[in-house]
Order: C-alpha cells, then sequence, then structure tokens
C-alpha cells in the first residue's frame, strides 16, 4: 500500500484535502497529471470568496469557509493568500439585469446571507470608480477575494511539509476495484498507487477515471479565460460581477486587475490544451470599460485559459460512492469551486476518516442525476 | 475577415527576406513590425558583413536593411510599422495592434521571425541606472544619435561585445575595459584585434564583482574567477566608470511559436527555447514557419537565408510554385547557408576548443586570451608577407566563412579559393598597387598595406579608419601597436576617402622602419 | 514524473540571496532558492508562488536567469526545466486599444 | 549627449526641438524621438524608483521590453519611455512604485 489515501487531481481541492488529511497525521499520496501543481481552473479564476450569487446547495460550504476558514488561512498555510472581505458588487444596468439580482438576491436572502439589492448611487458611493451606466446592483458586505494562484500553492506547500507525499506528471487513467473496493489507481505510465481510500477531484479528467468503475458524472469541460493587467495604485477592494456574467475579478493586493471572462462561445471551445479565444479579451475589455471607463488606459499585460469541468446542474458532486466503496468525488465544480475549495477540502478529508462533515453535503451527491 | 497569402511577423532580414521570396512568385506578403523602423537589427549594425558576395558580404548592416526593404516594396509586399503581433490563434489568425486598434488577420501561411532576447547577467548594482544591454547602447547610438556614456566598461566579448565595444568608440565613448567570464575571446578574433589595437584592455575570465553607485553607476569592479566561476579574492579592479554594457547572449524569442502551439524544445546547441522546424523552418504546425534568430541564433547572414528558404516552400505550399521548383530553389539557399555555417565559429562548433586552423597553423592563443595576435604569432599566418615595396598584410587567423579581401584586389594578389573559410594567403607573384580597395572591403579590419621600406629609413603602413575627427595629412602623432599600446611617433602621409570604401577612410602613416611590423594604428597627438 | 518529496540538499543561505532577479517584482535569488525547498519544482509553480516574470515585462528579462538559479537548486539541467507558457499579448496593450478591435472584411 | 556626427552615420534626421516638463521642470528634446532619449540627453538617469525597494531605474534595455524605463506620462503610469515618442508639452513624472507621488514625501 501506497498512503491510506490516494488524491487524484492537485488543484486547490485536492491539496486543500492534502493538507487536512495530512495535519490529522493520515498518510497521504496526491497524484497530479501534468507539470504543475493547479494548471486547471485552481489558477485560471477571478479569484471571488464570495457567496452572493451562489446557488443554495452551495451556500452552506461558502458559509462555512468565510466564517471559519479564509479568515485564518493565510496563517495556517504560512502564505499570503491575499484574503480580503470588503464585499461583493453584482453589477446591472437593465430591468432584465435588475430581474436577475432580485432573484439571486432573494433565494440567497431566504438562506441567510446578508446580500441586498442597491441602487445604482448607492453602488457609485461603495465604488466611486463605477460609470453612470450602473443602475442597480446587489451589494454582499461579507463577501470577497482572495489570491488563487497563492491559495493554491500555499494548500500545497503546507500538504507537502506536513509529510503528505505529491507527485506531478503521473496522469491516473483507471481506478481498480480490489476485492469489492476501490484501491487502485493506474498511471499512463502502468504505475499503480494503492490506498484504502481514493479522492478524485480531477476537474473534467474525473468523468473518464470514475467511468472505469462504472460511474458517471454529466459534466462537460467549457473553457475559462481570464486576463491581468499591470499593477496601478489601489482603487478598490470590493469583488465585482455582472448580472451577465460577462466579466467578473477585482484588484489585487499586487495592484494588477484580474477579471474572468466569459464570450458566450466557452462551451464551444476546440477539445485539448486550453487556447485563448482571440475576441474574448476584446469583448471583457468593452464590458469593463463601460461599468469602469476609467480603467480604459489600464494596461492588460497577459490573458490565460483553462478547462473548467461544468456540471449539468451546475453545482458540484462532493459525495461518498456507497456502490463503489473507498471511492470519494470531488468535481463539477463549474467555475466556482476557489472561494468554497478551503471547506471543501476540510470535508474531504472528514469523509476520508470517516467523520462527520462540518457541512452537509446531501444535496450534493453523485446521485442526484437520477 | 482578412486574408493574407502569408504574414510574416517581424521584418527583420528573416522576416523581410521570406516576405520577398513569397512575393516574387505572385504571393500576396503583409508583414508586421513592432518598430518604428523596419529592419530589426539591421539598422543597428554599422559594420560591414562577414560572408560572400552571395550573402551580402562587405556591405553594412543597416545598407543591407535598406536593400531588403527597397526590394520588398518593389514587389509590393506591404509592410507595416509600429504593429505589434500581440496573439497568434488557432485557424492562423493573428490579432495585432495598430496605432489605437487591435485587427483581426489571418494568413494561409504564417512566418514567425521575431528574432532574439539579450541574455542578462545579475551582479549586486545590476539593477542601477546605467547598466544596459548591448542592444541598448546599439539603439541609442545607431538609431537615436544618443551617446550611452562617457566610459563604458564592456561585460562579453561574443561578437555582440566585440560590435558594440567598436561601435561606443566610433559613436565618441571610452571603452575602457572588455571583460568575460569566459577563458577566451568569444566572437571574431578579427573583431577583437580592431578595439583591441585602439588600446581597450581585454579582461578574460574576469567577471563583475559589483557596479557602484548611489542612483546610477559611478564605477564598477571586475575580479577574475576560478574554474567554477567563483571571484579569486585579490583579483580585484576599479574603474570609474558612467556605463555599464552587458553583452552576454541572446535568445530566441519564441514566445509566440509557443502561445501557436507550435512543438518546442530547449536546444541549447541553438540558445534556448526554439520551435522545432524541419529543413525548411516548417513548425508543427503545418504552414507556420519560424526563421532566423527565433529559431536558433546565428547571424544576420544566416537569418536571411532561412527566410528565403521559408518563403520559397510557403509559395510550394500553396501552389504558387511546384515542389520540384520548391526544392530546385531551396537548395541553392541552402547550399548559401552551409557555405556561412562552416569555419571555426560554425553552430556546430560551439563549446570545442581548437587548436590549429583549417591549414594547420597554430591559433594564436594571444588573441583569444588577449584580443590581439602576439608579435612571436602573427608570422606564421599565410596573409603575412614580406616583399619589397607596398604589400598587403593580411592579420586574418581565423577560419570564418568571408571572402570579399579575394575579389577586392584588381591585381588578384590575394587568394582564398573556393573554401570560403580558408585563410587569405599572398601571392607574392603578382604586383600589388597599394590601391588600397582590399583594405576598405575587410569587414574585420585585418588588411593592411606595408612598404616596409621606402628607403630613407621609415616605413608606410596604410590601415583603415572609422573614426572622427579624421586625421589630415601632415598630423604628427604616435603609431600603436596591436596591442593598443605606443610602439613609436608616427605621422600621417595620406588619407584616402572613396565612395568604393563605404566609409572606411585609408590612414597611411610613415613610421620608422623597425616599427613596420609593429605599428597598426594611429593616435593624434593631442589625443595621446 | 516528478516526486516533490525527492531529497534536495540542504538549503544554504549564500551571500548573493538578496540580489534581484526578477526586475519588475523584485523577487531575489535567496526567495526563489527557498521557494524551490518549498515545493516549486517547476518555473511556472514560481510563477504562480513568487510573480517571478508576472510583472509589466512578462519575464522578457528574468525567465532564463530563473531557470538557472532553479536548476541548480534542484541539481537538473535547466533545458529540461519547460518554461511558462507563452500568452497574449506579447506586449502590454490599453483597454481601451484591445476593446477596439475588429476585422476588415476579406476583400 | 548627442552624437553631433558620426563616422558611418554622419548626423541624424531629427524632429523639432520642443519643450516637456519633467516633475515640473522645463527641459527640450525632439519631437518624435524616444523621450528616454530626450531625457539622457538632458543628463537624466534615473526614470523612477522601484515599489518595494524604492530603488532606481533607469534605460536598460531601450527597446521597450524590459519596462524598467517605465514614468508617469500625462498621467499615465507604466509608459515605456523608450519606445514612447516625445510630443511637445508633455507632463513627464519620476514614477515612484506606480504612482508620481513620492512615498511619504509631499505629493508630487
Amino acid at each position: 500500500m501506497n498512503a491510506e489515501v490516494i488524491i487524484v487531481g492537485g488543484g486547490i481541492i485536492g491539496c486543500a484535502a492534502a493538507y487536512h488529511l495530512a495535519k490529522n497525521g493520515v498518510s497521504v499520496l496526491l497524484l497530479e497529471s501534468s507539470e504543475n501543481i493547479g494548471d486547471g481552473g485552481s489558477t485560471r479564476n477571478g479569484g471571488g470568496v464570495r457567496q452572493s450569487g451562489r446557488d443554495p446547495r452551495e451556500l452552506p460550504l461558502i458559509m462555512y469557509a468565510i466564517q471559519n476558514i479564509w479568515p485564518k488561512l493565510s496563517d495556517m498555510l504560512d502564505t499570503n493568500v491575499e484574503y480580503c472581505q470588503h464585499g461583493n458588487l453584482r453589477l446591472g444596468s437593465t430591468p432584465q439585469h435588475k430581474a436577475i439580482l432580485e432573484g439571486l438576491t432573494s433565494r440567497a436572502a431566504a438562506c441567510g446571507l446578508d446580500v441586498r439589492m442597491i441602487s445604482g448611487d448607492e453602488a457609485r458611493q461603495l465604488n466611486p470608480y463605477l460609470s453612470e451606466e450602473v443602475s442597480c446592483a446587489s451589494w454582499c458586505p461579507t463577501d470577497g477575494h482572495a489570491n488563487p494562484l497563492m491559495a493554491t500553492m500555499g494548500y500545497y506547500k503546507m500538504a507537502r511539509r506536513l509529510g503528505a507525499h505529491i507527485i506531478s506528471g503521473e496522469k491516473v487513467v483507471e481506478l481498480r476495484k480490489i476485492k469489492g473496493a476501490v484501491r487502485q489507481a493506474v498511471t499512463v505510465s502502468g504505475n499503480v498507487y494503492e490506498g484504502d481510500t481514493i479522492i478524485l477531484a480531477a476537474g473534467y479528467e474525473s468523468r473518464f477515471i470514475a467511468s472505469t468503475v462504472g460511474i458517471d458524472i454529466p459534466m462537460q469541460p467549457v473553457l475559462l479565460e481570464t486576463l491581468v493587467t499591470e499593477a496601478v495604485a489601489p482603487m478598490f477592494w470590493q469583488m465585482l460581477g455582472t448580472a451577465d456574467a460577462d466579466f467578473y475579478g477585482h484588484q489585487t493586493e499586487h495592484g494588477s486587475f484580474v477579471f474572468g471572462l466569459n464570450s458566450g462561445l466557452e462551451p464551444y471551445a476546440k477539445p485539448g490544451k486550453p487556447l485563448s479565444t482571440s475576441i474574448a479579451a476584446s469583448a471583457a475589455c468593452r464590458g469593463i470599460m463601460r461599468y469602469f471607463p476609467s480603467l480604459s488606459k489600464i494596461k492588460v499585460v497577459r490573458s490565460w485559459a483553462g478547462w473548467m469541468d461544468s456540471c449539468a446542474d451546475h453545482v458540484p458532486v462532493i459525495s461518498k460512492v456507497e456502490e463503489v466503496p473507498g471511492l470519494i468525488l470531488a468535481c463539477g465544480f463549474t467555475g466556482h469551486g476557489f472561494g468554497i475549495a478551503p471547506a471543501v477540502g476540510l470535508v474531504l478529508s472528514q469523509l476520508a476518516m470517516g467523520q462527520e462533515t462540518a457541512v452537509d453535503l446531501s444535496a450534493l451527491r453523485y446521485d442526484r442525476f437520477q | 475577415m482578412k486574408r493574407y497569402d502569408m504574414i510574416v511577423i517581424g521584418a527583420g532580414p528573416a522576416g523581410l527576406s521570406a516576405a520577398i521570396e513569397a512575393a516574387k512568385r505572385g504571393m500576396q506578403v503583409v508583414v508586421y513590425d513592432e518598430n518604428a523602423k523596419p529592419g530589426g537589427q539591421l539598422f543597428k549594425q554599422i559594420h560591414k558583413f562577414f560572408g560572400s558576395k552571395e550573402h551580402k558580404a562587405k556591405i553594412r548592416g543597416f545598407h543591407i536593411g535598406e536593400e531588403l526593404l527597397a526590394e520588398a516594396s518593389a514587389l509590393g509586399v506591404q509592410v507595416v510599422l509600429n504593429a505589434i503581433v500581440i496573439g497568434l490563434f488557432p485557424e492562423k489568425e493573428i490579432t495585432v495592434k495598430i496605432d489605437s486598434h487591435v485587427e483581426h488577420i489571418k494568413g494561409d501561411t504564417i512566418l514567425i521571425a521575431t528574432g532574439a532576447s539579450e541574455n542578462m547577467v545579475t551582479f549586486p548594482g545590476w539593477t542601477l541606472p546605467g547598466v544596459i544591454g548591448a542592444g541598448a547602447a546599439q539603439t541609442m547610438m545607431n538609431l537615436h544619435g544618443t551617446l550611452p556614456g562617457k566610459r563604458v566598461l564592456m561585460l562579453g566579448s561574443g561578437n555582440v561585445g566585440l560590435v558594440v565595444s567598436f561601435q561606443l568608440m566610433q559613436a565618441g565613448c571610452e571603452v575602457v575595459a572588455l571583460a568575460d567570464a569566459a577563458p577566451r575571446v568569444g566572437g571574431y578574433g578579427v573583431h577583437a584585434a580592431k578595439i583591441a589595437r585602439c588600446g581597450v584592455p581585454f579582461y578574460l575570465s574576469h567577471t563583475i564583482v559589483s557596479a557602484e553607485g548611489e542612483d546610477c553607476v559611478t564605477g564598477v569592479t571586475i575580479g577574475e574567477v576560478d574554474a567554477s566561476w567563483q571571484i579569486i579574492p585579490g583579483t580585484e579592479k576599479h574603474f570609474d566608470v558612467d556605463t555599464i554594457c552587458l553583452a552576454v547572449g541572446l535568445s530566441p524569442m519564441s514566445k509566440l511559436c509557443d502561445m501557436a502551439g507550435c512543438a518546442m524544445e530547449d536546444n541549447p546547441g541553438k540558445a534556448g527555447f526554439v520551435p522545432v522546424v524541419n529543413a525548411y523552418g516548417e513548425t508543427s504546425i503545418p504552414g507556420i514557419y519560424a526563421a532566423g534568430d527565433v529559431s536558433g541564433i546565428e547571424e544576420a547572414s544566416s537569418a536571411m537565408i532561412e527566410g528565403r528558404i521559408a518563403g520559397i516552400a510557403a509559395a510550394a505550399r500553396l501552389g504558387f510554385i511546384s515542389q520540384e521548383e520548391c526544392k530546385a530553389q531551396a537548395a541553392q539557399q541552402e547550399e548559401a547557408l552551409s557555405g556561412l555555417r562552416q569555419g571555426m565559429f560554425a553552430p556546430g562548433m560551439r563549446g570545442k576548443k581548437i587548436t590549429e586552423t583549417e591549414e594547420g597553423v597554430a591559433i594564436s592563443e594571444n588573441l583569444l586570451r588577449h584580443g590581439f595576435v602576439a608579435e612571436d604569432e602573427i608570422e606564421r599566418f599565410p596573409g603575412v608577407t614580406h616583399n619589397i615595396g607596398v604589400h598587403p598584410v593580411i592579420e586574418c587567423t581565423q577560419n570564418i566563412p568571408c571572402n570579399p579581401c579575394q575579389d577586392a584586389c584588381p591585381k588578384h594578389c590575394i587568394r582564398i579559393g573556393s573554401n570560403i573559410t580558408a585563410l587569405p594567403s599572398v601571392n607574392p607573384e603578382q604586383r600589388c598597387t597599394g590601391c588600397g580597395m582590399c583594405v576598405a572591403s575587410c569587414s574585420g579590419q585585418a588588411i593592411f598595406l606595408v612598404n616596409e621600406d621606402c628607403g630613407d629609413g621609415t616605413a608606410e603602413i596604410t590601415l583603415p579608419y572609422e573614426f572622427l575627427p579624421l586625421p589630415e595629412k601632415g598630423n604628427k602623432g604616435i603609431a600603436l601597436g596591436r596591442d593598443g599600446k605606443t610602439v613609436c611617433s608616427a605621422e600621417v602621409v595620406q588619407v584616402r576617402s572613396a565612395k568604393a570604401f563605404d566609409c572606411t577612410h585609408l590612414l597611411t602613416m610613415k613610421v620608422p622602419k623597425e616599427f613596420a611590423g609593429k605599428a597598426r594604428f594611429f593616435r593624434k597627438e593631442e589625443q595621446a | 514524473m516528478n516526486d516533490r518529496n525527492r531529497k534536495l540538499k540542504p538549503f544554504v543561505p549564500q551571500p548573493d540571496d538578496d540580489l534581484i532577479v526578477c526586475r519588475c517584482e523584485e523577487i531575489t535569488k535567496g526567495e526563489i532558492r527557498r521557494a524551490v525547498h518549498d515545493g516549486m519544482f517547476t518555473l511556472t509553480e514560481i510563477r504562480r508562488y513568487l510573480r517571478t516574470g508576472m510583472g509589466l515585462c512578462q519575464g522578457q528579462t528574468c525567465t532564463k536567469l530563473v531557470k538557472g538559479i532553479v536548476a541548480r537548486e534542484l541539481g537538473v539541467r535547466p533545458d529540461i526545466l519547460e518554461p511558462s507558457t507563452g500568452r497574449a499579448p506579447m506586449r502590454p496593450i490599453a483597454m481601451e486599444v484591445l476593446a477596439k478591435d475588429r476585422e476588415e472584411k476579406a476583400t | 549627449m548627442r552624437i553631433q556626427e558620426h563616422p558611418i552615420l554622419g548626423t541624424y534626421q531629427k524632429g523639432e526641438l520642443v519643450p516637456f516638463t519633467l516633475d515640473g521642470k522645463t527641459l527640450e528634446g525632439y519631437a518624435g524621438e524616444p523621450i528616454a532619449m530626450a531625457l539622457k540627453n538632458a543628463g537624466i538617469m534615473v526614470h523612477r524608483y522601484t515599489k518595494k525597494e524604492h530603488k532606481p531605474r533607469g534605460i536598460f534595455c531601450a527597446i521597450g521590453r524590459c519596462t524598467d524605463c517605465v514614468m508617469v506620462v500625462n498621467g499615465q503610469p507604466n509608459v515605456r519611455t523608450c519606445i514612447t515618442p516625445l510630443e511637445a508639452g508633455m507632463d513627464i513624472r519620476t514614477q515612484y512604485g506606480v504612482t508620481a507621488q513620492q512615498p511619504g514625501g509631499k505629493a508630487e
């Protein structure tokens, strides 16, 4: 046996689970298919740590993370994850936007979240850089953002320091049951790793791996594109989003802005290496400038793309698989896995250790699609 | 979307050459370059090129640039400047920033000819203003008429370091020293010799200990390094300088190839991360080509031929010529290219230690250690002969692909033969008329006309001179040796300038005849 | 296959650890060496963790320098370390310029 | 310092001599030449002070790659002065971190 728990996938979810397990003295082996830790959505997102705008099934996870983990994560990981809790503004400029935002707001408020609709002027009071275009917004003061790169690498660094065994460039292609329970992970190079529990957190790839033990999670790969600007003097600290979700992002501690983009063509990207499209950054710049004209002269220095694992009902699967004993799934995060990652890592470790989870996961079961 | 037969990214030697060949064969070609001036590095290269006629030898780089540009525009190639290609996307689509907008354009073929970027080294103080790349110095002097500084230390003895040191002196700077951590001069010996005889001391096996200064460079300390590149304590030498120039190699600027998804390799033989290309420069993506420094660091002369080959191949891909024509035409170019890739500095020779020339002559160790051929070494080279009356003395001691001197002499005194890397030899049977065409044609400034005995106890030496102010007949001064040290007093007896000499003036000085074999440079009295 | 738990030579402070390597983000040699010992074994991970090559110039100057330092620290040849992927835009471009993208129609 | 006459290149083509300001002080340069060249010829070496260590920086690559020579030009920070042509009346300021404000010092 190689370890008590084998984690397939070295993104923030896998690394966070490895961290909690290693901290609890459980032996862990993490296998990452690519050369680098955090090559998937973990390092290709807008860095939002927000409750507003979330599906109610995910809300308990994010609320738990914000209340219990994010504020102390930098200390926990001995890494400045740049967590900043200055609220989330989701912006709108049309009656249709207002309707979308009101729907999101009332559903979240019903779950006990402090989120409310505000007028354009109120939004401009919170953020004087907003243009007159903005006529309405949702405002959640306890939302925020963090640095996805630092959080991911921080979890990795601490998991490793605590003794988790981590191997990159080792692509798992098959899981094998041994005497009724899943125990082995087989890699493309033919290596076989064995453990008591296998956590599958490999993004969209999870679908192919899970199918080798007869489980299918309905998801599809969707391209995510992100851009980052030069650093400028601090302007505002809120996390931003829009009713249309055409862009989202924030200004980082470093001074640069990070924006996630949405051109509408993402589900139709060609499979293979995720490639930036020639139009998304331009489209996003137009959207950003409409709401933030003062950013028009700021320079974009880099853009990049990645795959997200978009689940059929847009929330993840975080679940034990009773029919395949030993298998725990964590996939289908649909582009909003970053903010909840600290809580997901914790509950995955609890599932693996057979403990009661800090948050009820029953709405996120693997068999909910039947 | 607007589509061209060929999009060329980079209007340097490779890009323009490719565009010319493609356009000649009927293709509609557009060239984008991010700079305000086309030609890439050619416009900063003010020295005469090596090679043979087909490589545009003895023509100065910036003139080659002008020629290429004229040829391209005559063929209808569109050259768009200040145009930054910001991305290369699937379906051979590029986005290019022009003025204040971005355009989407497609090409049925794309040539990436983005050139190279400079390598740097770190040392305490390397971020101080006044520490600059050699390319920066060239840009400032040769494009913008601005002196990089007054007193300069050059780090790097490759061709860039040597050529830029000479350019710095031409522009009016003082080069106080040339240092290199390597134990031997990396560039052409002739480039080293022409700065050594001006008095620039060479410090091989030396590197920078630190740059000094508060808000900008005021001095530099260098020190000798041991076999493991560590500074040997006690060997430090200080120089008051206002500029430190770094010429420590180039790396292919291949990000666009990588972004396009071309298969890449880190190839130390090509000086970095390069696209994998076939004999025609085609990358792993059919129809995307790479040529010039972006696919492996070499001289501009090679880049031009690589570009031509890619242009020919692209024409064949799109059916403008047949595959047979492509093969035949590319073969011609390949022959020219292989001519350039011969000799002691050929790409395959990197890192190899050479002890003798192709002719079996022991190489000059002093040249490699100190930048000049020592007196006890010079006589063994075939270009160095003695004769009665004026005759050429060719201090060309390394096998480099270059032969203009052979054609320059109307009397056929100089012979290289068909192998262009052979050392030139002097035919004593042929009568030298002292016309000086060989002196002016030598890109390495290694040919002198010497009359060892003028009959009155003096000798006359004619040397190439490319500095201002130009000395005049009757000026008195001192003659410097190959090592840049004072040899004797000297008087200018003639200064010849001609259009055919292309800014290389022929300065003839008179020295006591015992110094005929030593005096190789002239310095006016008040400068001494 | 890259085992992140393999033994490296112990981290020994060096006199030039405070030397700036990434000029834009002001990252030192010591920080880079330390990061390798913290498990950042690839150039991409070093970037993500330290921001080397992620400043205004996007690694034009430091890429090769960082590579050399990481390779030495790992005890491997520099050419086996894969550089981070090339990304658009190749030069900094203002949003207002990027926003004005257009295609000339085929003629 | 300007090269008056070059042995190979002769004299240089120059634009019109125009005024501009550096940190409020009026200087002169040739229209169309890179801002960095006008500054260099006016004897200015320091273009900015860095954000973390407050260290001086100036021209390094001179071709727009290294971004070390950036300054605040007409209110915009991070402008690469080595490739930005000088225009009459430009307001050029030494950059501290990413702004024209000296840390701890008085504004501008």
